[in-house]
């Protein structure tokens, strides 16, 4: 199976600011991507868990998004200025992609 | 006084605040027990239905009367004028920044819609009338103090995000949608609507409250546990001095507005809450800086759980006994 | 007429069809009002469970007569013909592919529940009767379209996925065996049943039925605003023509038969509506390359809007005038 | 014996068990009908806060009396017993492992809240009365047999994961909480405070029973489906004889205290019940090598069905004929 | 600590497959594999969220399924039988696994 | 935008296990985890599904933990402590991160 070098970029974010984020994405032209729910976490602003929220505040959620490796630059910008000051995280590995058109 | 203490406890051996301190017990001592995100917000959207609707039935039963434009006026006023003196006062008693600050104060600006639906229970079982509008004024409260909040900020000098989304999501707030759609449609269908859907919306009502509170005492607890530290003394006294001044406002405006004892009662109820659910929100966008664990522990870990026991009974109180009981 | 008009005129204000207004509204105006997946399945549980339940014990009640077996074979026969019919329309009206015609066509051959129970709670207000195993009806017509739809492709020389297990997937759909299920235990358990958990499945029957229609709402909305570009106006045409077609083979079927009134209000009723549960998760398996934004906006964003404010009022008019009310 | 039987009979045919086989058969038949997590999760929390309610204000309405102390004491030291019973008994009929056999004791030694909630309701049914602080044993029996467990294993020379940690969950965990809790705020408001909230924790909570019934009728099912190669025919012998022993050493503990008839058949149920929440948990924080496998098809396939629909019946006759009925 | 290469396959797949695909992968011999709930996305076909709905047809889930290198190619053969005709995406990654003799 | 090496650890473990392996991994030094919900799966010890469970037993939680790399083996000695006798899978990635201060 034939298969294309791609990036996946994994950011988790602030549940309020995901329609801000993926607006930006779809801005800096990625052709998809995915919100996965979370549960709970931990990080420097300490610890927290969705379990009996009412608000949106206190949770995050990832989104996940792969993109053509050519595009990287274009996301991360985009990713930045949503993240830049507020609280979550962005990570990005290297994948390999079916369907490298859909890309 | 005796009668505010007699008040005062036959409200706190109330199933509501029983199971309120149940799940903020459990939280502290760190009990597993939970409830679903999906569970507490389905529960939350039952409470604004049905605590909507009713008030909506309550203005078609008994009529759109000269007062609402009033209390509506002093709703919005309070909602921009507290935050003010949230803001004031908190620079007297904490060392908090001016981000801090600021969106602690948007918080006591706007309401608990909790804590209105637990005076109103409270209300019901004495027997008090209240105007159906007044849920309304709390839709009303919600929002501005975000405003005077951002205000603060930009005339000290800060920074706050504000794109245009900001202020359509403020004022499309679910909460606030679903309140206020509930309202009218509980003002267009009346009596006859509210009859066939009351064995849902008002029997099991407080029974409901009773769970929800219970998932608000978990919620609060954790908070408490994990943050407790990071409030000093003097932010702990504002949260409950803040809702003594924010009740005496409302009951001036609800004095000079003539509304009934029931309704002062909620007016300084709503003026003495703090919101946990759209500010929150907004200020993760607007004011990332400002800090959760403060705004958040505060608002419900603090001044929740004392307009929950000795503010609403106090506030019953007074005005039933200055308004006219 | 003037009957018919005032009829709809009261069906429109009652708070189950202001509910769904109101949940369509705040989609299409991006509030973030949303009802939780969980809730929203849990209470369509609660749905299925009631109204199967309900019809068992009416049909424990009054027994079967002799028209169950008319019934069942009249609602397999619409739900194998219907597709036909809308298949053919839709060449008519759209210039839609043949894959995403015969999928809009299985969506009107099959049934949507909730329209259903809309149909049932509009009887029920008005005291008019209907025979219990209605239900059963209602839960043979969910899948036979699938396999016209099906049918419709291969004669056109399309290619569908249907492995063995998307067979099972259908006739064991959760829905449907939820349905069936209730429509049993309400049969076997009877009145002394049904009393044991009346308070449950009966009196706030309406009141779910509003929360679940403001989700309805809210998921028609955002499907419209999403997708209503994707619709043309022929498509539109179709998603009002095809209920009332629908409801003139279900009228004609309830004739020859000889069901009671309201027996031919729910017939019509079936037949009118559109599935939008069932249908899709087949659609997306057997035959991927249709367009959701087509099927699911037609079904839920057009038809059953128009079923729930028109056609209901309209059947129940009609069946009453004529089968005799 | 003709009584046990029609007992059995009026007792298979009411809703609950019906929806309960209902859920089977659906995943036996691997239909895709499912109840969403959060919504099963918010139903146990329903009915733990109901009947922990009513436990207290049965308490409350009725006194204390001198036999509590001596119920609190036999639940607990049947717990503590009941696994090394199950142990053996284990021993003789089946080749499980050490860790299995004692992983299985745990199960069997506490106690299912849910087999409790529905001899509760069989007996409310036949208007027997029961001691309101049943509801207590009942949280006492759910946590003992896992020590007895792990001392088992200890004593069999395995080791076990036990930090301090798992006492504190085990001792707090959230059902446990929950009960004990609402049992409290029961003792504390009384009869005032189920009247406050009787339509929500009395009138619905057969019809709430049903549904969740119904998830256990599929998760059992699951589990049946998934894992009944796994039990060998002496596990399943097991499954229906241990309830029987349990039974009979809880009918010889009531009658040594002198419990109501009501109070026999609950403390026959909770003795013949194996845990499927606490006890599983713990079971894989403390002994993950114990294949869930084995003992929660066991506990939730085998006995729990068995005393739904043989047990409970059996246990009301027994008892209400030796106890006096 | 001890780790072994091994491939990270992440299928993002329409609910209404996940049996199709798992059955598949089981098939083509994984020995295990994770299904993460999805609350949302947006692609070529667009927009979508879980809130509110009760039809399984609109949401996706994401399955993760950790393998040994060499049976990539058998896996994606597999996961690609079933998404061939659907919307969807595959990535894969490379990743290093403890106690490699689960895989 | 500047980047910075990274190890992403996806640590997929049972549910009541969730606290004891997040304080061992904050024991181990990392500053922040996310926990993802989990909704079904399959491996030796057979095929499972979160629908309609009570019981936090059956059921599994993903721990994402975006680490330096030079914390990779404290964290995975901590992970596997607990891990060890337990079912569940931990795969590590390569990744880049943005805002390295905050690792
Ligand atoms: N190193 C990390 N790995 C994975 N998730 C993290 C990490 N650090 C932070 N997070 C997530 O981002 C949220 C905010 O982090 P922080 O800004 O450090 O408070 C945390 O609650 C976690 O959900
Ligand atoms: N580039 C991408 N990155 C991540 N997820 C994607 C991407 N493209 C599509 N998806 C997911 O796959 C679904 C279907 O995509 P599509 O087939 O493009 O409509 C979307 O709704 C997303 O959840
Ligand atoms: N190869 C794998 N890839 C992804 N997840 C896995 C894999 N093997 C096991 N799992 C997950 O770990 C759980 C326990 O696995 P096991 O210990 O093999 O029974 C499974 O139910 C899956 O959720
Ligand atoms: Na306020
Ligand atoms: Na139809
Ligand atoms: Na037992």
């Amino acid at each position: 199976m034939e298969t294309h070098l791609a990036k996946r970029v994994e950011i988790i974010i602030e549940a309020p600011l995901e329609r801000r984020l993926t607006d930006a994405l779809v801005k800096a032209g990625v052709t998809g991507y995915t919100v996965l729910p979370v549960s709970g976490g931990s990080g420097a602003s300490g610890q927290w868990t969705r379990a009996g929220q009412v608000s949106s505040a206190g949770g995050m959620v990832a989104v996940v998004c792969l993109i053509r490796p050519d595009r990287k630059d274009d996301l991360l910008d985009a990713a930045f200025s949503v993240v830049e000051r507020h609280i979550g995280v962005v990570s990005i590995s290297d994948a390999e992609v079916l369907r490298a058109e859909r890309f | 006084m005796a009668d505010i203490l007699s008040l005062a406890a036959s409200n706190l051996i109330s199933p509501i605040i029983l199971s309120f301190v149940l799940g903020l017990l459990a939280a502290l001592a760190r009990s597993d027990l939970s409830v679903p995100e999906a569970v507490a917000k389905g529960m939350s959207i039952y409470l604004l239905f049905a605590i909507g609707f009713k008030g909506g039935v309550g203005v078609a039963a008994h009529g759109l009367d000269a007062k609402l434009v009033g209390t509506m006026v002093a709703a919005l006023a309070l909602s921009f004028l507290l935050p003010f003196i949230a803001f004031a006062l908190l620079g007297g008693l904490t060392k908090l920044s001016t981000v801090d600050k600021a969106a602690v104060a948007a918080h006591y600006g706007s309401i608990s819609i909790v804590t209105f639906v637990a005076a109103t229970s409270v209300l019901e079982s004495r027997g008090i009338m209240s105007e159906g509008y007044m849920v309304a004024a709390a839709a009303v409260m919600e929002a501005p103090a975000i405003l005077s909040a951002l205000w603060l900020i930009a005339w000290k000098g800060g920074t706050t995000r504000t794109d245009g989304g900001l202020y359509r999501e403020i004022l499309l707030n679910g909460s606030i949608v679903l309140l206020v759609g509930a309202f009218f449609i509980g003002a267009i269908t009346g009596e006859e609507g509210l009859e066939r859907i009351a064995s849902f919306i008002v029997s099991p009502f407080e029974g409901v409250l009773c769970l929800f509170l219970l998932d608000m005492g978990l919620v609060a607890g954790r908070g408490l546990r994990e943050s407790w530290r990071e409030l000093g003394i003097g932010s702990v006294i504002f949260g409950v001095t803040m809702p003594l001044i924010g009740s005496v406002f409302g009951l001036v405006a609800a004095l000079l507005i003539g509304l009934s004892p029931g309704g002062a009662v909620l007016l300084m109820t709503l003026s003495a809450s703090a919101s946990y659910i759209a500010v929150p929100a907004a200020m993760r966008v607007a004011l990332p800086e400002a800090r959760p664990s403060i705004y958040l522990t505060l608002s419900l870990g603090v001044t929740f759980p004392f307009n929950l026991t000795v503010g609403i009974p106090l506030y019953t109180a007074v005005a039933t006994s200055i308004a006219g009981g």
